[in-house]
């Protein structure tokens, strides 16, 4: 179980990014984080994974756990190790490797070699485009094949815990479809609990188990996601339907939302 | 730049001014004038230093508008001061042109050739652009040592600067040259970095595409930021030629140019007194070197004096290492820091 | 943390100043300096080192005896690092030191730099071979007979060795050098003096120092039917050469003859196989001749802790200059008396030396009032069996620097 | 004709030198995006430290060559930790200017060891020339572009075909990505650093056994690095292509151009070529053209 308690942030010393942030991400469940750009999702999951402190950020208060060892002040090498990965934003790859050297990269820290075999026949068979691809340079593969690439990537390095960075944006309704359904296969077959980070919030309620929701650095609501489903606020904001149910105006949105309901 | 809270500039001129508060104008004053009394009271080997000093920041002041504010590194510098140096010589002694018009002149004549130096830099930038200046240092020097008119690998001999019958032939006459033209070229600069132009350089710098997308003409301003560059290094060179009364290729390694560089990092891109910070402390190390070197020889005995001389080139890389590694952006950000601190004494922050 | 290491830095480089200014003012009564201002890590520190370790060495031993009429000469070494901007701050922070009586310079655009300088300091300045210094008579004093002068005696030396070798006509010689201010220096008046003996010299071949392979040049000159070819440059720049060239055959058809800077007796014993056959031009003793001379050997072995055989020759060469220097010195004491040793009798009685026997390690001194040489005559040798063997006894160099139009 | 095929041998053999230079380099710079100008002082100190157990302890070859190449990581590993490592998101221009620190300090001691003397450990490895074609090709040079060659294959296979390679071709090109993989970028660094020490030291015995050790030796790193630019700062291949091709053209152009332009040539061919390579193929030879998708 990885627990995220009460965590702080600061950038450069001066940046406070997270306010006190708090969630847990139960082992073989999937979690989902919402919440609007800037509000600090993905500070939340560089600040699991590590790879915070390559950018001069810093947990300065609190910690992150897992199985209630506090890991904030690991190296990001060793957080993998410990079965932690993040697919990070922007479906980054080594653009000058071909994709099956991607895969194995993913599997670098492993040292049975055999299981790698393995894994990487399974992560084709989660993914059958890219075994099509495997001796091509990822450089050139389409958003959806990157996608599939990073996802790939990250599961052979045989996680406990995935950190999934808005993996549908930019890609069209169906490869999005697409990708979650392997993210639940993934989730279902392998035992991988995802925190999953999202953008598109119906989706992402879709398929967890529990969401929460960020804003400004802190977390503002969390819940099972049938009932984050059901929420007012949810559905006001993020799935763009009035309690009327029908589609509202950017203005009114804002003009809602300068009540500040939720403000903590 | 960074200010304390609360000051802030009420009118554009102002907003305008380079020196900007009454104690500043009275500490520039002040420095200033003891600097030109320098040859008063100050022993002739002290002078000679100044006197080198000032040329090299004159060098380095050109490279740091074109390397820390518009980011086009140059090691060139040396091959460009050389330029200089031939063309100012050419002048006067085949010539027959005075000193005065010599200077200017050799300054624009090298700025005309740095255009040559810049043009890579349409299609490279960063280290690539550093090293095809490292190759027109060498086809520069190729050059020199193979033309008639540069007298070829034996040089030229240059005569001193001259007013009617007095001339300047000495370290105490020259300083009264070099000291007012390195004023003069650091009033320019400053000038330089803060109009249009100026900002257009940084902007260049700082994202050349995002500069371009503004309506910047990129390759303009790196070209005109060349030109700059090179005329500094010409009138550099123009005054290190008359100075040193001869113009030799192997004056103007390739080493000096990548000194000039090491002075502006250890000084800091993109400040003009980072320049002078740089420039005496790379110079002032080299001189404590040059100067214990002979007193290596009583420390080590069982080296021999040459060998042990030869130590202090060791000394001399381990310090800059050092310095490097505890302070690599440089000097003045440090005297930003001391400043800030100082104003805020005694709190911390 | 961040400010201690500058509070340190600030204590360290402020106690490196004080020393310096403390050290100076340590100065005995009655001492003169020699400055040597030297290129002990660049280009040119295969030749300035061992000259510099052979001044020092007979100036120490001179001090070991009282000194000169009890006026001991200090030996300040400084390395320029072939930079002139250093060389020029390290002149200048002794320039009006009135113990400094004399200097030399190993590094030509030093010496070129400073020319205008020493021109109105009355300072006695050694330096290589350069023969500008022999045509404008002033302050700079070379070592030994000129680049052009050596090369005019192998002229000479070229030509009877054609005639022994019974052939007809005139040879032809080409000049295979770095391509620098030192590797054109003995064409100029050199050319002059072989095309007044009739003999053709064909266009230089000149290369950058260090270059790892010269069959280009080689071949160019072979093809070209070159019978003698005069290689310039430090050691080991002739081996390296020799060994392209023996490699190619053509020490058979071509002899080579090498500069004075050439292979020394540790260089031939690196690559004996290569330099087989070479000749060499030197002013000063060479290979045995100079290992197992008596005061070199006496010296060497005293204040180097080495055995002879690793001695390079370069370093007679040095105690030759210490030599005149002690001896100029000596005749300055005679004339005005120890107090009175300034800059200028120094430079006057280097006028007056004519003919200091130099313990055969050089020729007689050849410094006059009209001639800034350090000798006029050279020795050939040639390396034969791994050894550096004397062909010729002293032969007297001809004038070639006058031929030029300086 | 036959003039012509000779200088390209010979324009061949050595710039197979050059190329091994260059390797070096690039192996830095692809990792760690730092041009290093430090490399020439390690192929010094590595044919030093050959030399020295060679030739002064009188060992045998293989124990030489196995004691300098320690010796080549140790000094490696040595310069990452302490020159390097601080310097982690610093301006890379403190970084280079810090190799060239570690240059001098180098240079120094270096010059100190050598005392203006060569040292040469001719009489250990072949000497004398085979004959090809009724033309002699210098056996020093034959063995070292032979050992060039292996070298490179050598490294080829590692990179390609090895874990640690995999990992030091991800480590190149994303530092923060291969951190978030599981790879220890700092040990990479350090490897690579050792590696690249390795390899200058193999570049400098095979150079010292052409041309004896000397001072100029370090400065061969300059070559290194205009061949390296040449061909590609991050491309291996590139190196050896661009040092093969400056080779042959500084022997071709000195061949031909010398008589007419009179003398020197072949000290100017590096930088023409660099320049001309420079503006037609800005990232050089076989460098790495940045992937750009829009």
């Amino acid at each position: 179980m990885l627990q995220i308690n009460n965590a702080e942030v600061i950038y450069s010393d001066v940046i406070l990014v997270l306010k006190g942030v708090s969630a847990q991400v139960p082992d073989g469940r999937i979690v989902a984080l919402l919440g609007a750009n800037g509000a600090g999702k993905t500070t939340t999951l560089k600040a699991i994974s590590g790879v915070l402190r390559t950018e001069l950020g810093e947990v300065t208060d609190g910690s992150v756990e897992l199985d209630g060892k506090p890991i904030h002040r690991m190296d990001p090498e060793e957080i993998v190790r410990l079965g932690i990965v993040q697919v990070m934003e922007g479906r980054r790859l080594f653009e000058h490797l071909t994709v099956e050297e991607n895969l194995l990269v993913g599997a670098y820290m492993r040292k049975d070699a055999a299981g790698i075999g393995q894994d990487l026949a399974k992560t084709y068979g989660y993914f059958p485009r890219l075994s099509d691809l495997r001796r091509r340079t990822s450089g050139y593969l389409s958003g959806g094949e990157r996608q599939m690439l990073v996802m790939g990537r990250s599961l052979m390095a045989r996680p406990r815990i995935m950190l999934l960075d808005e993996p549908s944006m930019g890609l069209s309704p169906l490869l999005v479809k697409e990708i979650f359904r392997v993210v639940r296969a993934i989730n279902d077959e392998e035992n991988v609990a995802i925190l999953l980070v999202e953008q598109n919030a119906r989706i992402a309620l879709s398929i967890s188990e529990h969401g929460y929701v960020m804003e400004n650095g802190r977390i503002v609501l969390d819940g099972p996601s049938e009932r984050l489903r059901e929420n007012e606020d949810i559905k006001e904001f993020y799935l763009g339907l009035s309690d009327k149910g029908r589609r509202k105006s950017y203005r009114e949105v804002k003009h809602y939302k300068r009540r500040k309901r939720w403000l903590a | 730049m960074w200010r304390p809270c609360g000051i802030f500039d009420e009118t554009y001129r102002q907003d305008m001014a380079i020196v900007r508060t009454p104690l500043r104008w009275g500490v520039l004053t002040v420095s200033v004038g003891v600097l030109l009394a320098a040859p008063l009271f100050c022993s002739y080997y002290i002078v000679s230093v100044l006197n080198t000093l000032a040329i090299t920041v004159i060098a380095v002041l050109g490279l740091q508008i074109v390397t820390g504010y518009c980011g086009q590194v140059s090691f060139g510098q040396a091959a460009f001061m050389a330029v200089g140096a031939y063309s100012s010589a050419i002048l006067t002694e085949k010539l027959g042109l005075s000193f005065w018009i010599a200077m200017p002149v050799a300054g624009v004549i090298t700025g005309m050739y740095g255009l040559l130096g810049g043009a890579p830099s349409m299609r490279i930038k960063g280290f690539y652009l550093a090293v095809a200046t490292i190759a027109i240092h060498f086809v520069t020097m190729w050059l020199v040592q193979h033309l008639e008119i540069t007298g070829k690998s034996v040089g030229l001999p240059v005569s001193p600067p001259q007013i009617g019958p007095f001339a300047f032939d000495s370290d105490e006459r020259m300083f009264y040259i070099i000291i007012p033209v390195m004023l003069a070229m650091t009033y320019g600069a400053r000038n330089i970095v803060r109009t249009r132009v100026g900002r257009a350089f940084v902007a260049v710098r700082d994202n050349d595409l995002a500069a371009q997308v503004m309506g910047i003409n990129i390759y303009y301003y790196k070209l005109l930021a060349f030109f700059i560059s090179c005329f500094y290094a010409g009138v550099a060179g123009s005054l290190w030629a008359h100075y040193h009364g001869v113009c030799h290729p192997e004056q103007f390694q390739l080493l000096r140019g990548l000194w000039y560089i090491g002075m502006l990092i250890v000084g800091g891109l993109g400040s003009i007194p980072g320049v002078f910070f740089g420039v005496i402390l790379i110079r002032a190390l080299d001189e404590s070197v040059l100067m214990l070197s002979p007193y290596f020889a009583q420390w080590f005995p069982w080296l021999g004096t040459a060998p042990a001389a030869g130590l202090g080139l060791s000394a001399f890389g381990l310090v800059l290492a050092l310095f490097l590694i505890k302070e690599p952006r440089g000097l003045a950000h440090r005297w930003e820091i001391m400043k800030a601190s100082i104003r805020l004494y005694p709190f911390a922050y | 943390m961040r400010t201690r290491w500058i509070r340190w830095a600030v204590v360290v480089i402020s106690a490196a100043f004080l020393s310096w200014g403390l050290f100076p003012g340590v100065s005995w009564a009655k001492e003169v300096a020699f400055l040597d201002l030297s290129d002990f890590t660049g280009p040119v520190a295969g030749l300035a080192l061992p000259s510099s370790f052979g001044i020092e060495d007979y100036l120490k031993d001179v001090n070991a005896k009282g000194g000169i009429d009890g006026v001991k000469i200090k030996y300040i070494g400084v390395d320029t690092r072939y930079d002139v901007a250093r060389a020029l701050s390290a002149y200048k922070s002794y320039a009006r030191d009135p113990s400094v009586v004399a200097m030399e310079i190993v590094s030509t655009p030093v010496g070129k730099m400073l020319q205008n300088l020493l021109r109105s300091a009355k300072f006695v300045c050694l330096v290589p071979g350069d023969g500008e210094f022999q045509a404008h008579i002033g302050n700079f004093w070379p070592w030994g007979p000129t680049y052009q002068d050596a090369f005019a005696a192998t002229i000479d030396w070229v030509l009877a060795d054609w005639k022994k070798k019974g052939q007809s006509g005139k040879p032809k010689i080409a000049v295979l050098s770095w391509d620098n201010a030192y590797g054109r220096e003995m064409l100029r008046g050199g050319k002059e003096y072989a095309e007044k003996q009739g003999v053709e010299v064909l266009p230089s071949e000149l290369f950058p120092p260090g270059s790892l392979n010269h069959d280009v040049y080689l071949t160019r000159l072979e093809k070209a039917g070159v019978n003698y070819i005069y290689v310039g440059g430090v050691d080991p720049t002739q081996t390296n050469v020799m060994r392209d060239a023996s490699r190619l055959g053509l020490p058979k058809k071509i002899q080579f003859i090498s500069d004075y800077w050439g292979p020394s007796a540790l260089g031939i014993s690196l690559h004996p196989e290569a330099l087989e056959g070479m000749v060499v031009i030197s002013y000063f003793l060479r290979g045995d001749e100079a290992q197992n001379h008596p005061l070199l050997k006496r010296l060497w072995t005293t204040y180097r802790n080495q055995p002879a055989d690793k001695m390079n020759e370069g370093y007679g060469m040095g105690v030759g200059a210490a030599i005149t220097l002690v001896g100029a010195i000596k005749d300055a004491i005679k004339r005005v008396g120890a107090d009175k040793l300034t800059r200028e009798e120094i430079y006057n009685s280097y006028q007056k030396v004519t003919g200091l026997s130099r313990e055969g390690i050089l020729g007689p001194c050849a410094y006059s009032p009209t001639s800034r040489r350090g000798s006029d005559v050279v020795k050939f040798y040639k390396v034969t069996g791994g050894k550096i063997v004397p062909i010729t006894d002293w032969v007297k160099t001809p004038d070639a620097v006058s031929l030029h139009k300086w | 004709m036959t003039e012509f095929l000779q200088l390209l041998v010979i324009g061949l053999l050595e710039g197979g030198l050059y190329a091994m230079v260059a390797v070096a380099m690039v192996l830095v710079y692809k990792s760690t995006h730092v041009v290093s100008l430090a490399h020439g002082q390690f192929m010094g100190f590595g044919a030093l430290a050959f030399w020295f157990v060679l030739v002064q302890l009188k060992m045998p070859i293989v124990v030489a060559l196995v004691l300098a190449l320690c010796f080549a990581a140790a000094v490696g590993w040595a310069v990452e930790r302490f020159a390097m490592r601080p310097l982690i998101g610093q301006p890379l221009f403190a970084a280079f200017l810090t190799t060239f620190a570690t240059f001098l300090m180098m240079d120094g001691l270096f010059q100190l060891i050598l005392k203006g003397e060569s040292a040469s450990f001719a009489a250990y490895l072949p000497l004398g020339s085979i004959s090809v074609a009724g033309k002699p090709l210098p056996t020093t040079q034959l063995a070292s572009f032979g050992a060039s060659l292996l070298l490179f294959a050598g490294l080829a296979v590692f990179f390609r075909f090895t874990k640690v390679g995999l990992g030091m071709r991800a480590t190149a090109e994303d530092h923060q990505l291969a951190q978030s993989t599981g790879i220890t970028v700092r040990s990479i660094f350090s490897y690579i650093w050792m590696l690249s020490t390795v390899v200058a030291t193999f570049a400098g015995i095979a150079l010292a056994n052409v041309s004896d050790i000397y001072f100029t030796l370090p400065y061969m790193g300059i070559k290194g690095l205009i061949v390296a630019l040449v061909g590609g700062l991050d491309s291996l291949p590139g190196a050896l292509l661009a040092g093969l091709l400056l080779g042959v053209l500084e022997n071709v152009s000195a061949g031909y151009l010398d008589p007419i332009v009179g003398g020197g040539v072949k000290e100017v061919a590096a930088y023409v070529l660099l320049l001309l390579v420079l503006l037609i193929r800005p990232y050089g030879l076989l460098g790495l053209v940045r992937i750009e998708r829009i």
